[in-house]
């Protein structure tokens, strides 16, 4: 799985993206964020206000429930300001 | 058509391009967005734009195709740029050709609303007290989903 | 800023110009009105507008006042050309600059709108049958009249 | 008085503008439309459908029972078509 992270959660993580082997009972987009807070440090930080964060699995906005797999392209960002 | 790009662009000879040699079209709207400095307490010196490469893309040829399936267009534009921009430079340019004057307007309103909260597009803001993340405004999500509603 | 000429503009130029240096300027709207022939039995070669010098400037001015005191414009520029004209030709400029988008975007349409109906200029096509005036249209009153009633 | 045709008034009438003393009797736009189609010829034929003529005193618009002096100027034209 490819993690990508924009704004100020690429900031707070540290890094634009990393590759990442599917966690043992991650299931959907919901399971891939608490994971990812569990890892505390800069993913805790970044994900503290979970409800804000936008998730987009493989270029396509997706709600909580969106299941994930290993072979996903899965980018975290907060709500856009294009324009 | 859709670019997403790092340099500047040329309004009149995007525009000319636009409707050249198309004799069917009456109108041509267009709105440009610029690095603003309102001054204030915390005045920008800069705003840097990131985006998703692929995705954003994707999403203005979606936006772009939208507008084309409302309204009766001769041709549209969006052109986004990225990077470090500095105050009264050009960000964003769409324009819509049409033979009708209303669908021009429309169809450009509809493409600029839209893409504020639908392309993945982040800015941060250079100021005396450091970089400071644009918070995406409420008053854009009502833009947008008025869009929605009169679908 | 309003200006009645039998010349062409540049778009370009005039759009640069009209938020050039304030940095208070978030947004430019614009819409360019084209000499249009759609081909079909008729033909047009060429667009002649007629206009009442004098009293075209003076409600072009007027109708500029308007917009600005219902949105707060940084700037505001009508072009309006007269004479003879082509299929292509640009007959008409309107743009708005303002530090938020939806001022210069309702702004810019209000101007179009407002000036079709009540500006002082007649349009006449040259066809294969001769001269035709162009009659004025029931949908340009509705669209003019919405603004009267948003007031 | 100043009198102005524009477009296909000015075509039916033959001339752009005219000068005219106040025609007695005749105190405002409706009265001034009567009189002038009344002249015959291609006044006749330009205010025929007299109720799709406007008219401007002094570079204002004006309704039919505005006042006409021997000062003014007078525009007579179809609906405008500009923009």
């Amino acid at each position: 799985m490819k993690l990508l992270y924009f704004a100020w959660l690429r900031v707070r993580i540290g890094h634009a993206e990393e590759d990442l082997a599917l966690p043992a009972g991650v299931h959907d987009v919901a399971g891939l964020l608490d994971w990812l807070r569990g890892r505390g440090g800069g993913y805790a930080e970044a994900l503290r206000d979970v409800a804000v964060v936008r998730v987009a699995v493989n270029q396509e906005y997706v709600g909580r429930d969106h299941p994930i797999s290993d072979r996903d392209e899965v980018a975290i960002f907060p709500p856009m300001t294009g324009g | 058509m859709i670019r997403v790009q790092r340099e500047d662009f040329d309004i009149g000879r995007e525009l000319d391009r636009l409707a050249a040699g198309d004799h069917s079209v009456g109108g041509v709207a267009s709105f440009i967005g610029l690095v603003r400095d309102m001054g204030g307490p915390e005045p920008v010196s800069a705003l840097t734009l990131e985006h998703y490469p692929g995705m954003t893309e994707k999403k203005l040829a979606e936006i772009e195709a939208e507008a084309n399936r409302r309204w009766p267009l001769s041709a549209s534009l969006i052109v986004h740029r990225y990077g470090r921009l500095e105050p009264g430079d050009r960000i964003v340019l769409v324009a819509t050709a049409s033979p009708h004057r209303e669908a021009a307007l429309a169809a450009c309103h509809f493409l600029i609303d839209w893409l504020k909260t639908d392309a993945p597009f982040w800015k941060s803001e250079a100021t005396p007290e450091g970089e400071r993340w644009v918070a995406a405004r409420t008053e854009d999500d009502a833009a947008a989903r008025r869009w929605r509603e009169e679908q």
